[in-house]
């Protein structure tokens, strides 16, 4: 029940909930999104629409942090060398 | 798509599996809460790839799935009457109730709509001030906050002829229920990741600690599923039943404190029944008396009804984890998402029909044309 | 962004109607051509089931022609929306001077459409493509969502092979030619009304819903030269004299005594305050002949073409400011109506 | 006996709308014929207003096709039901290895349908004529009472002439053949969703709707032996799939990231939850060929087949349980959904 | 057809035409008063036959042409309301009011149906209990009777969504407006067999006597017409302005006493406005008190309106006998069935109508197409 | 506005008003009827039918009355001799 999507705050259209809405940029495209519960999303930011609604902020530092936490995983992985077999 | 492809990257995810596969000394059973998860794994073969490393254990994570037959008959018959359209998500018309479903109603006459938000059932209230807009209300905390800004736009326009029927669910007591059956069969639970966008995770540290099974909130790409095994697992190889949030980017600890905030203005918690779980106390939110003039049942004189669960499917053993879809004696022979015998082969994120789809292709058991 | 109308797959379908699943060209829709259409329709170009149809190579001109048949009601007595489809374009195809050879059959269902009905309607094709000897070749099942269609709208396409020498056409009528039809008018359009409005009449006025191959087979196989044919359809004999006159600028008079009409029809149309001239027919046709031909072409209509109540009715004259007159009896000649639409009960 | 339909003729018509009186065969319906419809889609046969159009005779094997279009909106970015209604039924004949010549147009229209919407379908139809060289050559016009459609219906039946040597067809797809697409995909599908539930894109997502005639054309001229083509429409590439799949016997591999999509409707799939494989194409199609021959249709179709962005997406292997199947990556081979009906969006 | 095709005899006609040339010492205006006859005198070719003998004039005789269009545009306003459907007669329907006809209404999305009798309507309420059926009552005497039974048999059916917008209209006193003209244009009368059915014609002796106007009492197939003007004639030629019935068969000199005595339980005498005549005293009927709960206009509050006639059209004229269809500047020329710019042209029985359809071919100004 | 059609009477279904009615033949069809207005018709005779509803009962007499008038027109027409040239 739980698709949600990132898109990119592009400009704000009204600010006053529970008509607060903005353009949110997904892709090549973008449409209104209301944004009651992401007052603070600024122009630029993404943020996480679900059933029409903003319902959070992305955190830019924090998918960072996740990339980089699995490009650590490499250099460990790179260590050792038993990848063939696995691949299906 | 920013924050979409870097967490589908199938390099760095290969990466993880290997990684996941080191670590794990033993088959771990997590159990993913959320259906977005289950398909995730399965549409990206994460499944397949790990068998033998974890049991990946599918869990109630369709509110579609958990809607009680007697709620839906109810909402078919509020769709019968002549001046009432009743609205939905897709995939909740498509479930049955005791006698058929939202959309058979339709094919036989009733206004039935699919909506892609509550707000849109409030814009078709506006423009149809003849008709009774209802919205069937399904859905966990996600999508609860949505519903909530749409009774108060409904009360905001004025509207008389916008109503719900909630069947909002929460998360948390199901998870509660499942990790308190005997002998327990999860060993660690991925929470659902678009849940604590909006709630947070506060509130697993209880879970976690009194039943000592770690909870790992988890996303949905596969990076995100993949970082949330491997931390469940590294959770488990150290015995550390803790909370840890690796969908950092979409979730903090407190959640949401303005979805948060129209949730809990509009409803409360109460009790609920599930689909194949029975009543689960706290299980489900309603609607709080200062909105009642915005609920259907009141104002259609819609008592209670508990339904006497008389159906074949095991529904209720897929969602606890007890049974593997595959396992299921009706799965890919009498139940198909063609003609479902139970709510999870209904619903797109159903554990079945995401089973039925996405199964390796020489493990599919193809009905015949 | 308004709600989203359900065009969304119906996984547990309901089994006695039609649904939204069935005509989105997946899994239900292949599944209602098999079980369904093909059981009863099934020729080797039909079950291709590709998009198009290659057909054996034609000797003669090809013919074509269409028709939507959107009638209600879909059933009436003496024929139903299937029947209609196929006769009416092969009626088109005949009165062309063609050979009907293949039709294109495409489908609009409303969702919820019972099943039945449609087996009912598919069996009624079949069995008038059978006696037409035209073959299904090629079709197109949609299905439009509750409320946006009335129950089932048909369109057929057909293709025949013309025959010559060919009718040389309503402009070349001349002063002196003779106007036959090959039987009793308004059959179609008072059974349809009757059946539509449940008008109550007993016995049920029956449709001519039927092929009038026989009969222009048998003009050809008397060595009848024939200037038109036409099947006498929307806007009845009345329509097809005004298109003849006014194409070859002739007057077309009539005896309305000699208009063969049934008893069943003449009580509905006094009662219903219409004329038979301006009521549909599916199975009865307008002849135009030279004057010297008329000895000829009657008894082979009428045996030949199994068309016992083949009469004349008139004959194309100089032109006046009228297209067409009506002679009653004694009484002056009239201009007879165009119509200006389907005829409807009266009662002023 | 209960109220009757209007069904009259209605004397002081409504100027900008259809009304029942143009639909009823006479006078009204002439004048809209003769006013609207000859005046843009005229040609020597059309303008016959005959029954039945006799055309020329031809050489090669007839091919004939039958397609309604119901679709919703009737206009929508990059084409409108008459657009649609041209190119669907020309490139069903193109696909089947066929010159398309002919076209049949029957059009049901809604009481109260805005003559201006009409005049616009019109011109989009004799524009995509031009286009695709087709002449319309007969045709019909029905209309049924408020309520009774949405708008309007098309119906087009094309004819074509073969063009030896066809497409050896889907049963003779086999191992190590390739499969490319003509275009990006999708394109189609969500600018109808965009469009009709009003979803507030923008930009609007446009169709592809178009001829895939040079496409077709190019792969003859560059001698390219071709197993199969077809139209992606209902279903989109993964309908396909599945029906050479079966046919063949075959399990037909697919890269999704070789699969050619715009960033529109990536968002918008992503947004909707939609698998861009499942949604309908109007101009873009899919093509087998030896796998040999790659190297050359490649290059055919996009430069002489003006296709830029035509890409191979996958190939043809031995068959397993699942008939098509996605790579994704360096993930496992899932199999890939047949659909079951229109895609529609989820939030769940 | 037994009692038609007798009266349709050729041969028999042509005697009554020949009688009535032998007979007629003068060209005696005799204008007969019902549409029908007029349509049944130009479809039998009686008017070219009998021309130089006898000239026909067409009176009032279509209760659908001498609606005025403010009633129109109520109907077409009540049409328009969501809940309501309105019914009529075919020929209603396209007459048009000041802004459209009902028909156009129709086009534009009003509830607007045909029905063959009023009783029909009563059946459609009764099926349809959420939707407001109105009948737009037009007709002479011969018509009330029927919509008469129809009240009564929704008041039997407790029936509380039917009512009728009445604009039944009476032919006496619009003959004798016409016989009050000076110069008086009218010899001799035919009176409307069909009113006359219901009504007899006991009341026709009064103005027959003061105006010193034969009135002879006529049907409608041939023979009936050529044995009214006939006896017409016979009575001009003799000086003998009385009453004298020639449609024995279906009219007794005190009419059906049922059918009065449905009229007179239901309707009451009322002036009323009539389309190109202006308002005439007694001229129409209207609800009595105690079926109030069945008007269309008390129930939707709709006040009484007089048009202001402000049409090009000399409908009036045309009525009163005063200029024939082909005299009228517009006829055929702006002026045809399928643009209509007065009621006469419109509805199948009004004179202009009549005229265009079945003048003899030779006369006939046809526009082009 | 007076379309009144002759039919038989041929069978009667309901005597009661206002919903009184009867099965009435019209040339080769028959259909129900209306008869609050002509409670004393009886089978076989003709009623003329208006709208639904019967307004009288054709009286068979008047009619033949009728008829033979205009054959006594015919006698005394056929004395004379002055025909062809009216006919058209
Ligand atoms: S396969 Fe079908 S019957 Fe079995 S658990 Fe799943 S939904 Fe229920
Ligand atoms: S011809 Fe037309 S304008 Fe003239 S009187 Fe008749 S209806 Fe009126
Ligand atoms: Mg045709
Ligand atoms: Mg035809
Ligand atoms: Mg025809
Ligand atoms: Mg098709
Ligand atoms: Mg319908
Ligand atoms: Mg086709
Ligand atoms: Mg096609
Ligand atoms: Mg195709
Ligand atoms: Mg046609
Ligand atoms: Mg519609």
């Amino acid at each position: 029940m739980c698709l949600a999507v990132p898109g990119k705050v592009v400009r704000w259209i009204e600010r006053t909930p529970p008509f607060a809405s903005a353009s949110v940029e997904f892709g090549g495209i973008r449409r209104e999104v209301n944004m009651a519960c992401v007052p603070s999303a600024a122009i630029g930011d993404y943020v996480l629409v679900h059933a029409g609604i903003a319902i959070s902020v992305v955190g830019m530092l924090e998918a960072k942090r996740l990339l980089r936490t699995l490009e650590e995983l490499e250099s460990i992985e790179n260590d050792q060398d038993s990848t063939e077999d696995l691949l299906p | 798509m920013k924050y979409v492809d870097e967490f589908r990257d199938a390099e760095a995810c290969q990466k993880a599996i290997r990684s996941i596969q080191k670590d794990a000394t033993q088959c771990w059973s997590i159990m993913e809460v959320c259906g977005g998860q289950t398909h995730g794994l399965l549409r990206w073969g994460i499944d397949q790839q790990l068998e033998g490393t974890v049991r990946l254990l599918h869990g109630p994570g369709c509110p579609v799935c958990v809607t009680p037959s007697a709620m839906i008959d109810t909402a078919v018959s509020l769709s019968r009457r002549s001046n009432c359209t009743v609205t939905s998500f897709g995939d909740m018309l498509r479930v049955p109730g005791t006698q058929e479903s939202l959309l058979q109603a339709r094919a036989r006459g009733a206004d039935v709509r699919l909506v892609y938000s509550p707000l849109d059932a409030v814009r078709l209230a506006k423009e149809n001030p003849h008709r009774e807009v209802i919205f069937f209300a399904v859905g966990f905390e996600t999508t609860a906050p949505a519903t909530a800004l749409a009774v108060k736009q409904a009360a905001h326009l004025g509207l008389t002829n916008f109503s719900l029927l909630v069947a909002h669910v929460r998360v948390l007591p199901a998870m509660e229920m499942i990790a308190s059956e005997t002998p327990m069969l999860v060993n660690g639970f991925l929470a659902a990741g678009h849940v604590c966008t909006v709630t947070g995770f506060n509130s697993y540290e209880d879970l976690a600690a009194s039943h000592r099974v770690p909870v790992v909130v988890t996303g949905f790409e596969p990076l995100d599923l993949l970082r949330g095994i491997q931390q469940c697992v590294t959770l488990l190889e150290c015995d550390n039943p803790s909370v840890v949030n690796c969908y950092e980017r979409c979730v903090n600890k407190a959640g949401n404190p303005q979805a948060i905030g129209h949730m809990e203005d509009v409803f409360e918690v109460s009790d609920r029944e599930w689909r194949g779980f029975g009543l689960i106390a706290n299980g489900g939110l309603a609607l709080k008396k200062e909105w009642a003039q915005y609920d259907a049942a009141l104002k259609y004189s819609i008592g209670d009804s508990l339904s006497i669960i008389t159906e074949d499917c095991p529904a209720g053993q897929i969602m606890t984890g007890r049974m593997k879809p595959v396992e299921c004696p009706f799965f890919g022979r009498n139940c198909t998402p063609e003609k479902p015998m139970g709510a999870p082969m209904v619903s797109s994120e159903g554990a079945c029909a995401a089973y039925f789809r996405y199964l390796p292709a020489n493990h599919i058991v193809r009905t015949s044309k | 962004m308004s709600q989203f109308p359900i065009n969304c797959p119906v996984s547990n379908l309901v089994d006695d109607v039609v649904t939204l699943a069935h005509g989105e060209g997946g899994r239900w829709t292949r599944r209602l051509i098999r079980q369904r259409i093909l059981t009863r329709l099934g020729n080797i170009h039909l079950e291709e089931l590709s998009d198009a149809a290659t057909l054996p190579k034609m000797n003669g001109a090809p013919v074509m022609t269409t028709d939507s048949y959107v009638v209600s009601p879909l059933f009436f007595p003496g024929g139903d929306i299937g029947t209609l489809a196929v006769y009416g374009t092969v009626n088109d195809l005949v009165v062309s001077g063609a050979l009907p050879k293949w039709i294109a059959l495409s489908m609009i269902i409303e969702e919820g459409f019972p099943l039945l009905s449609l087996d009912r309607v598919l069996t009624s094709i079949a069995a008038a493509a059978r006696i037409a000897q035209v073959q299904i070749v090629t079709g197109d099942t949609k299905v439009v969502p509750r409320g946006a269609t009335d129950g089932i709208y048909l369109t057929t396409t057909g293709v025949g092979e013309l025959i010559e020498p060919a009718p040389s056409g309503p402009r070349t009528l001349e002063e002196g030619d003779v106007i036959l039809v090959t039987g009793p008018i308004g059959q179609h359009g008072i059974s349809i009304l009757a059946a539509r409005e449940n008008l109550g009449f007993d016995p049920m006025p029956q449709s001519d819903c039927g092929s009038l191959w026989n009969a222009a087979e048998a003009l050809r196989n008397a060595g009848c030269e024939v200037r038109s044919m036409r099947d006498a359809t929307r806007g009845g004999i009345s329509a097809v004299l005004h298109e003849w006159a006014d194409s070859s600028n002739t007057t077309i008079a009539i005896d309305e005594h000699a208009v063969p009409v049934s008893s069943e029809v003449r009580g509905a149309c006094e009662l219903l305050g219409l004329d038979p001239l301006h009521l549909a027919n599916e199975g009865t046709m307008v002849v135009a002949v030279p004057g010297k031909i008329a000895r000829c072409a009657l008894p082979a209509l009428q045996e030949g073409g199994r068309c016992p109540m083949a009469a004349i009715i008139g004959e194309v004259t100089a032109r006046r400011l009228a297209p067409v007159v009506v002679r009653r009896g004694q009484f002056a000649e009239i201009p007879l109506e165009e119509p200006q639409g389907a005829p409807f009960p009266r009662i002023c």
